[in-house]
């Protein structure tokens, strides 16, 4: 059986800059696995290259067996991919229930959207009593966990995070993690990018290390965490 | 000695929201202060109720010796406290270089005559300009890359851009939103140096709004911590790493007991 | 062997609302060309024909105007439609020594500068709105009138002549307002309902004034309607509608049916450009005509062929027969005597427009002609 | 009224009653409000005015004048009012979603108004004009329009617009002004082909219900609310309520506010981005073509060039309301439309000034109300956020 | 495959031989005399002659920009563009007068442009009542100079032609005094806010002018000024022109008309090159750099010491101050200034010309005057004289033996420059978005959106705004 997502050679540029210079890596179904990298390495690009966000150059980028590279994003989206981008972008002006029900855009069933958004707000309780807020006058975290929930509406096979941690109070983190670790308990594939990466690597199984665009490790976790050049540059142990 | 920034009960409210709670702050010249607190706490609307981009309902802010009240953003940086963002804030399309100048421009003689006929002493002061705008950057460690176009360097980048665009006014004290947010850790310790370079070669006054305990615990000498707009508590990284308030409010169990003084410490 | 080309250009709208009537003066251009120039074409010349698009506009007239200036072969120009765009342009004309006769331009400061190439074979503005004024006054029951113009500077010329000599003759003057709408006169029309004039004279042309008293009546106006010769067209009887009917216009030029010698001219026009002439284009034939003839006096004097000469030429026309009458110019270039007439709109249809009634006509004399002539009776009785 | 204070999670939990409320009764109660309160908040200034002026002209008395003009001035002042904010909504729309500012959006105003008298004319030309219903005929009419508009305002979408999406925001300007013109021109060339002539007359004179006038008398003064303006405010308010319930009660509504607050963000939700912007230009554009089918009936005949004014006039609109907001270009609209009609009822006593100065003293209007709300009456105060 | 490469490597040769300065250098040379030759031959009673003069006087007018993009030596591109405008076009004017309107006409557009691109290029502020100042300038003078019979002409106070120099000056201080006081009330207005703010503005300045007749008359209103006062011919000129006539033996006619068109380009192009010097001081210095601050963040611009409503209003009245000047002089060219001429659609076409030719560029926003007013002053007008020439001759297209006279009067191209204009813009923006000579700056800000944008509909950058009331900036969302 081929892996829930595989990337193979994937090439992506932006203008002339080469950001994925030949990306291959997959996910398991149930996973978690985690994307580790400095600055610029190319780990955003990566999830934009799989949900389409960015289209990539060259490569393969496979869901289940299903080719979805050069696909429009609402049509990867359909297929299963939940992508929670780099700094939140919730729907400032919707309310948070809309901000939800626009997650299950693809649902045509009104009963089956109010399940998923009650669903929602048993996951996250801090949701439920602000739904009628606008998600823009929501708090850092608020707006992430809104954004989490959101991707999570369409009840995607596999979800991308990138940097959920990202400007948020340390004691936030602490929840998010914890809400990661939820989801994928209940049984959500997930791939995650994080700037923490010492969080990362506990809560996933796998990772890999990206550097300029290319991947220079890929290990299980517990190997990566003991890994030298690893705990120097990304857990910041000298 | 007297403090160099003296905030005291100030307030500002949006619409029901009270953002910032009467809050009183002292920061001492030289110092590195830090105010941290959870998301939503009030920290970056106070840096922007100092920097005069929001005007306070009610309070004072009196900055070496100058009242803050009533002056526009421009004012602010001409009196020596300049600022970066929390979201980056280039000029994307010019060059590193120009964005640099750019942060000059409160100490320029900017006279629409000299420059149509371009005097000697205007062409003194361009040279003047390129030369230490290029001194900054090499001081933030940017040497060799002024022809750039800031939107293309990495982020770590334009975050030293941007101190390095902050720091050309001659500041008095500097004020850094969020500074190392996205940065890895060793990007993260690099960071740190430059701002105790800011503050021992410059004499740059330092105040940070930080969420990486590494950094805030590190190299902060004072701390506030604001909660709900209102200041909970302040004191030194000891006290405030034991603080029972800013451990239920904000650290959280794990980040409170995970970083230990010798890690921080140690970096350079 | 080549003919020798001479070029004459016309000048007025074929693009925008009043492309109608600048239609027709460049199409009666072309055919008074076309039947005209025989002896021209007889001394080995060919005679072409350059018709320009001013839009209405006196920007794109003056552009126009120094673009074919430099066209040497051009001798004269008819035109243009509006006085707005005639008066700059002929300044143009007039600095390269290019003669210019108007079918149409009624302002008098067309004349009154005393260019020497520019002329006109219709009347003045002051005369026609005068006329327009004495002839309101002895309608029965009109005691108050409300005036509207267009603000251009035709529309606005001769609304203030008529606005100034109703007030002469004892009719109280309401209002004095200009409007640049073109759609929707609801804003206009609010304050003269509760003024509540005997009759509203609009200083404008029937793309504008035909809409207005259609949405006039529609809000309850019920008094009279007149203005100047810019209601002349067939189209101001489908824009009105009904609410056009019995609608009074002065006019320098009469419907073509109006001349007998016109009849020819009628059906040849309607036969080349499948409809029939508007107003002005009798007039745009006789304008290309008096140059025709002034061309050919010079080459049968063996004169030099120069704009200079024709311009004078064009001048000293004397008692040239017409479609539309016999044209003399004073020194100004205004014709010594232009007819006038007062016409009442008849029918809602537009291809009964040629059968308006004339209510009255007379010949004024231009203003130079008239204080000759004063000066002529002053100076026995002194 | 457009404020979605709740999604519709489900109607079925819902009595209906609630829905009317929300869609129906409660935009119909703010717009009554708005309207009333504006008439007579400018009726005040006009009393005002003639206290101040009492005979600002030999022989007019002005508070005299006022009494006469005040039912006919706020009648006009709806009516037009009502086109703005239907055009005004158009411009909204799409700078809600694209941000930038159709320029060509007059254009489709003034195609609506042309295939508004097309219809008409055929229907003439054939004889079956008179037979038709009046209520029928008018819904036809409008519904033609706005299909056609709609259709038009998709196309230009796709052909000018799309192409340069994320490209400066100048640049969409530039083509919009390009397909601006070239609109003009070309319906102008199709009009002199087929009809030789540009002058559009609607055949109402045909429709006897259309000759006949309301008389409303009040006091001493009669006045005429013509059949037509009656239809343009009740197709206008049916329209906007109609959009309302669109943007604010449906799933598509909902997915075209979110296209316009991030679109790469809806894109990864699921939602067909292209297809949204291509619908919120269909609304947009239908809602123009329906406001140049009421114009055309009110105001009797349309040219190519007609669009030009209401379009500058329905742009001030919504810039006055709060350019990106719904609500705030019908307010922006009924607004300019009352303050236009006030003053050209008044500024005729003002020898030294006239209706002429009429579009300088609105847009000093709108510029006094800029500077006190920069972002317009509904605009929200972004302070924004550092 | 070895033919292509041959191909390719003899491709490659060609481009390395033109890099050359003496080839590069050569053609240039031999491309300009080409064209003059043209022109000189070209007779207006050719059957063909709007044709081909749109072939080639197009091809002069431009060779400027390629000569400075040629890689040739800096004397030698000085050297080129002085016998450009001082010897071939004054030439070819004389022979053609038509030529010297048009590259007037074409300096009066690129001021306006110039001008305009100092407000939106640099600044970034949207005006869209731009022509407004070019109204206040073209009045002053006018005002004081016409034949109508103003309040300056019933006093008899009328200013002698030779004060157009001060009036020059004048100009420009009464348009910057103009737009600092419309400027003051309302630079505070972001984006589109502040563009329906001038565009009220512009409209209100024509309805003034308009109707500043009544009750004392400025203006002389709707009927405009005309007769306006023109600067005097200075002998030598005149004089000039009749040596030069008598040397070259051509035949003028219209000598003094000739002179005062020669005068007026002499003064149009010195005016422009005075412009465009202070345009590049301007860019290249601390208030062009504060400009395109603004106009990338404001708020970082002011919080890193910019004063922002100063530094726009020293914009809108550098920008307003060239309009002005300009104004006097197309006041004195034309003689004549009517409100109609200082319509919106005027400060939309030089819009288009900044846009066209590439926003904030100097030299970009000059190649967008020039192809504007070349396309509607000279392309669009030659085809409607070439088909009315060919149809004067009953020409008939061979092939398909089509005669042109058939083709039906409501079709006259004449009437639809319009519509060939409008789909000319949209074709430009389309295919150069970024405009036909973009400003470095912008062509790279833009490639990389081209590329970013994944499927045409998603730039990634559109999010970060605020949305439905957004505080915009007035050009493109870079996040
Ligand atoms: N929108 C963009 N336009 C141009 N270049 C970009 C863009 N986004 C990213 N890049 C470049 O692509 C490279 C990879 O960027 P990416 O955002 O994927 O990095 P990342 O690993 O997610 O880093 P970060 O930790 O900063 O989020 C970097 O060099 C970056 O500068
Ligand atoms: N312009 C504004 N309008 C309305 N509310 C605002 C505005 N700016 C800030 N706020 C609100 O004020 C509160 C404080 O915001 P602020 O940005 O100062 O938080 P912060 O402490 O910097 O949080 P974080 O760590 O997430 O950046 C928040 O609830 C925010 O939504
Ligand atoms: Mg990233
Ligand atoms: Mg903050």
């Amino acid at each position: 059986m081929p892996p829930l997502l595989e990337l193979q050679n994937v090439h992506t540029f932006y203008g002339h800059i080469h950001a994925l210079k030949g990306i291959n890596l997959f996910v398991e179904e149930g996973e978690v696995v985690t994307l580790v990298g400095s600055n610029g390495a190319g780990k955003s690009t990566s999830l934009r290259s799989i949900s389409g966000m960015v289209r990539s150059k060259q490569g393969s980028i496979r869901l289940a067996g299903q080719d979805i590279m050069g696909m429009k994003p609402h049509e990867i989206t359909a297929l299963g991919v939940g992508h929670v981008p780099e700094g939140r972008r919730i729907f400032p002006l919707l309310t948070v229930q809309e901000n939800l029900e626009i997650g299950a855009w693809n649902v045509k069933s009104r009963s089956e959207i109010s399940r998923r958004v009650e669903q929602m707000f048993e996951l996250f309780p801090r949701l439920r009593e602000r739904f009628q807020q606008k998600g823009g006058t929501l708090s850092g975290g608020e707006q992430q966990m809104l954004a989490i929930a959101r991707a999570l509406m369409a009840e995607p096979r596999i979800l991308l995070l990138d940097e959920p941690s990202m400007g948020l109070a340390p004691v936030l983190v602490e929840g998010i993690f914890e809400i990661i670790k939820k989801i994928n308990a209940q049984g959500t594939t997930i791939l995650l990018v994080e700037q923490n990466a010492l969080m990362a690597l506990e809560v996933a199984r796998r990772g890999y290390v990206l550097q300029s665009g290319s991947l220079v490790l890929q290990d299980t976790s517990v190997n990566l965490m003991n890994n030298e050049m690893v705990k120097r540059v990304y857990l910041g142990e000298n | 000695m007297a403090p160099l920034l003296d905030v005291r009960n100030l307030t500002k409210k949006f619409g029901g929201l009270t953002a910032v709670n009467n809050v009183t702050i002292g920061i001492e010249p030289q110092s590195i202060s830090a105010i941290i607190g959870p998301n939503g706490a009030g920290k970056t609307t106070l840096f922007n109720l100092l920097t005069g981009i929001y005007k306070p309902d009610t309070g004072t802010m009196v900055f070496d010796g100058h009242s803050l009240v009533g002056l526009r953003p421009d004012q602010v940086n001409a009196a020596g406290m300049s600022r970066t963002f929390q979201s980056i804030r280039l000029f994307h399309g010019m060059t590193v270089l120009e964005n640099v100048m750019v942060g000059m421009h409160s100490r320029l003689n900017i006279s629409l005559f000299n420059t149509l006929t371009r005097t000697a002493g205007f062409n003194r002061q361009e040279v003047h300009v390129k030369q230490k705008a290029s001194d900054l950057l090499r001081f933030v460690g940017l040497a060799g890359k002024g022809d750039e176009v800031s939107r293309n360097l990495p982020y770590g980048d334009q975050r030293r851009v941007e101190i390095a665009r902050a720091l050309a006014s001659d500041p008095k004290l500097i004020l850094l939103d969020e500074p190392t947010a996205g940065m890895n850790p060793q990007e993260t310790v690099d960071a740190m140096a430059l701002f105790r370079r800011v503050r021992d070669e410059l004499g740059v006054t330092v105040v940070l709004i930080e969420h990486d305990m590494r950094v805030v615990m590190g190299i902060s000498e004072h701390i506030s911590v604001l909660d709900y707009g209102q200041k909970i508590a302040e004191g030194t990284p000891d006290e405030i790493r034991s603080n029972p308030r800013v451990i239920e409010a904000y650290l959280g169990r794990r980040a409170a007991g995970v970083v230990e003084p010798e890690t921080s410490a140690e970096v350079n | 062997q080549d003919a020798k080309v001479i070029k004459i250009a016309s000048q007025s709208p074929l693009s925008g609302p009043q492309s109608i009537l600048g239609t027709s003066i460049r199409n009666a251009a072309e055919l008074a060309i076309e039947q005209l120039s025989g002896p021209l074409v007889e001394m080995g010349y060919s005679v072409e024909f350059v018709p320009f698009d001013d839009q209405a506009t006196p920007d794109v007239g003056v552009a126009n105007a120094n673009l074919l200036v430099n066209d040497a072969a051009i001798m004269a120009v008819i035109g243009h439609l509006n006085s707005g765009v005639a008066i700059p342009s002929s300044e143009v004309y007039n600095d390269n020594g290019l003669a210019m006769v108007s079918p149409a331009n009624t302002n008098v400061a067309i004349t009154d500068r005393g260019l020497p190439v520019v002329n006109r074979i219709c009347g003045r503005d002051d005369t026609q709105g005068a006329a327009g004024a004495a002839f309101a006054a002895t309608l029965e029951g009109v005691e108050t009138v409300y005036v509207l113009h267009d603000t251009t500077a035709y529309g606005q010329g001769v609304a203030d002549f008529f606005q100034k000599a109703a007030a002469e003759q004892g009719l109280t003057v309401l209002g004095f307002e200009g409007t640049t709408e073109t759609a929707n006169f609801e804003g206009v029309i609010q304050p003269i309902l509760a003024l509540d004039p005997d009759l509203i004279y609009f200083g404008g042309i029937y793309s504008q004034t035909g809409i207005f008293i259609n949405q006039a009546r529609a809000a309850g106006y019920e008094g009279l309607y007149m203005g100047p010769d810019g209601f002349d067209a067939s189209e101001f009887a489908e824009l009105a509608g009904e609410a056009g009917v019995n609608t009074y216009y002065t006019s320098v030029a009469a419907p073509p049916t109006f001349y007998p010698a016109a009849a020819q001219f009628i059906e040849d026009y309607t036969a080349k450009f499948g409809e029939p002439p508007q107003p002005f284009a009798a007039q745009s034939y006789d304008s290309t005509g008096i140059v025709l003839a002034a061309i050919q006096r010079i080459l049968e004097s063996g004169e030099a062929l120069t704009r200079e000469a024709v311009a004078a030429e064009v001048r000293a026309t004397e008692n040239y027969e017409g479609i539309t009458g016999t044209y003399t110019f004073d020194d100004n270039g205004d014709p010594e005597l232009a007819t006038y007439v007062i016409l009442q709109v008849v029918s809602s249809d537009p291809a009964e427009w040629n059968s308006n009634v004339v209510l009255d006509q007379f010949l004024a004399p231009s203003p130079l002609v008239a204080a000759a002539e004063a000066e002529a009776e002053a100076t026995p009785s002194s | 009224m457009l404020d979605a204070r709740r999604s519709l999670g489900s109607v079925s939990s819902r009595s209906i009653l609630e829905w009317g409320y929300r869609f129906i009764l409660f935009p119909i109660g703010q717009m009554l409000i708005f309207i009333v309160g504006a008439a007579l908040f400018l009726t005040v200034l006009a009393f005002l005015l003639a206290l101040a002026f009492p005979e600002p002209r030999p022989n007019i008395v002005l508070i005299d004048q006022v009494n006469r003009q005040l039912p006919g001035m706020i009648i006009s002042g709806i009516t037009i009012g009502f086109v703005y904010a239907m055009i005004a909504l158009g411009y909204t729309l799409v700078y809600g979603v694209l941000k930038f500012i159709n320029f060509a959006h007059s254009e489709i105003f003034m195609v609506g108004s042309v295939v508004g008298f097309e219809v008409m004319q055929r229907l003439s030309d054939t004889g079956h004009l008179p037979a038709w219903s009046p209520v029928f005929l008018v819904v036809v009419v409008i519904l033609m329009a706005m299909l056609a508009s709609g259709l038009l305002a998709v196309i230009i979408e796709r052909v000018a617009y799309r192409p340069l999406r994320g490209a400066p925001r100048l640049v969409p300007l530039i083509s919009a002004i390009g397909i601006s013109f070239f609109m003009i021109d070309l319906v102008r060339a199709v009009e002199a082909i087929t009809r030789n002539d540009f002058n559009l007359t609607y055949p109402l004179n045909q429709l006897e219900w259309v000759r006949s006038p309301f008389k409303l008398v009040i006091g001493e003064n009669t006045i005429n609310i013509r059949p037509t303006q009656f239809i343009v405010v009740l197709g206008a308010v049916v329209t906007l309520i109609a959009l309302n319930y669109f943007v604010n009660g449906t799933k598509l509504g909902r997915g075209i506010r979110a296209v316009s607050q991030d679109m790469t963000t809806a894109g990864l939700m699921g939602i067909n981005v292209n297809r949204m912007i291509s619908l919120t230009f269909f609304v947009g554009g239908a809602f123009g073509g329906a406001a140049g089918a009421l114009f055309g009936m009110n105001v009797g005949t349309v040219t190519p060039f007609v669009g030009f004014i209401p379009g500058i006039k329905a742009f001030t609109a919504a810039v006055l309301g709060g350019i990106g907001n719904v609500t705030g270009a019908l307010l922006g609209g009924l607004t300019l439309g009352l303050v236009e009609s006030f003053l050209n009822g008044l500024l005729v006593y003002f020898p030294a000034l006239g209706q002429r100065y009429t579009d300088v003293f609105a847009f000093s209007v709108l510029i006094l109300i800029l500077i006190f709300r920069p972002s317009g009456l509904l605009g929200e105060r972004v302070d924004e956020k550092v | 495959m070895a033919v292509k490469s041959v191909q390719q490597s003899s491709r490659a040769t060609v481009r390395a031989a033109l890099k050359r300065p003496a080839v590069a250098g050569g053609l240039l040379v031999a491309y300009i005399l080409v064209a003059v030759l043209i022109l000189n031959s070209l007779d207006r009673s050719n059957l063909w002659f709007p044709f081909y003069s749109t072939l080639t006087f197009p091809a002069l007018v431009l060779s400027p920009f390629i000569i400075l993009a040629a890689p040739v030596r800096g004397w030698f591109k000085g050297a080129l563009i002085v016998a450009l405008l001082f010897l071939i076009i004054p030439y070819l004017g004389m022979r053609d007068s038509s030529y010297l309107e048009l590259v007037i006409q074409i300096c009066i557009f690129a001021g306006l442009a110039l001008g305009l691109n100092i407000v939106v290029g640099f600044a970034g502020l949207l005006d869209l009542g731009y022509i407004a100042f070019f109204a206040v300038g073209a009045y002053t003078w006018a005002m004081f100079t016409s034949g109508a019979s103003t309040v300056f002409n019933i006093n008899g106070w009328l200013v002698s032609g030779s004060a157009f120099y001060l009036f020059i000056f004048l100009g420009i201080f009464v348009a910057a005094i103009v737009g600092i006081l419309l400027g003051l009330p309302v630079l505070r207005l972001r984006g589109d806010y502040l563009a329906i703010v001038t565009l009220g503005f512009g409209e209100m300045i024509r309805v003034i002018a308009n109707n500043l007749d009544q009750p004392i008359n400025f203006t002389n209103g709707s009927q405009g000024l005309f007769g306006v006062g023109r600067p005097p011919v200075p002998f030598f000129l005149r004089d000039g022109v009749l040596t030069v006539e008598s040397a070259l033996g051509l035949s003028i006619t219209n000598v003094d008309p000739l002179s005062q068109q020669l005068l007026f380009y002499f003064i149009a192009i010195a005016i422009i090159g005075i412009i465009i010097v202070v345009a590049r001081r301007l860019d290249n210095s601390p208030i062009g750099r504060a400009w395109t601050a603004i106009r990338e963040d404001e708020v970082a611009a002011i919080a890193m010491g910019v004063p922002l409503v100063r530094m726009k209003l020293l914009a809108f009245a550098t920008g307003a101050s060239f309009a002005g000047a300009i104004g006097v002089i197309y006041a004195a060219k034309q003689t004549f200034v009517s409100p109609e001429s200082f319509s919106l659609i005027q400060s939309i076409s030089i819009l288009a010309m900044v846009i066209v030719g590439g926003m904030g560029g100097i030299r970009g926003t000059l190649l967008g005057a020039v192809i504007v007013t070349m396309l509607n002053l000279l392309v669009l007008k030659n085809l409607s004289l070439q088909i009315n020439a060919l149809r004067n001759v009953d020409f008939v297209i061979p092939i398909i033996n089509y005669h042109i006279r058939d083709w039906p009067t409501q079709l006259e191209p004449a009437k639809y420059e319009r519509l060939i204009f409008g789909l000319l813009l949209i074709v430009m923006m389309i295919f150069r978005p970024a405009g036909l000579l973009p400003e470095p700056r912008r062509r790279m800000e833009l490639q990389e959106k081209d590329e970013e944008i994944v499927d045409e509909e998603i730039s990634p950058e559109a999010g970060d705004e605020q949305p439905v009331v957004s505080a915009v900036r007035p050009d493109a969302e870079q996040a």
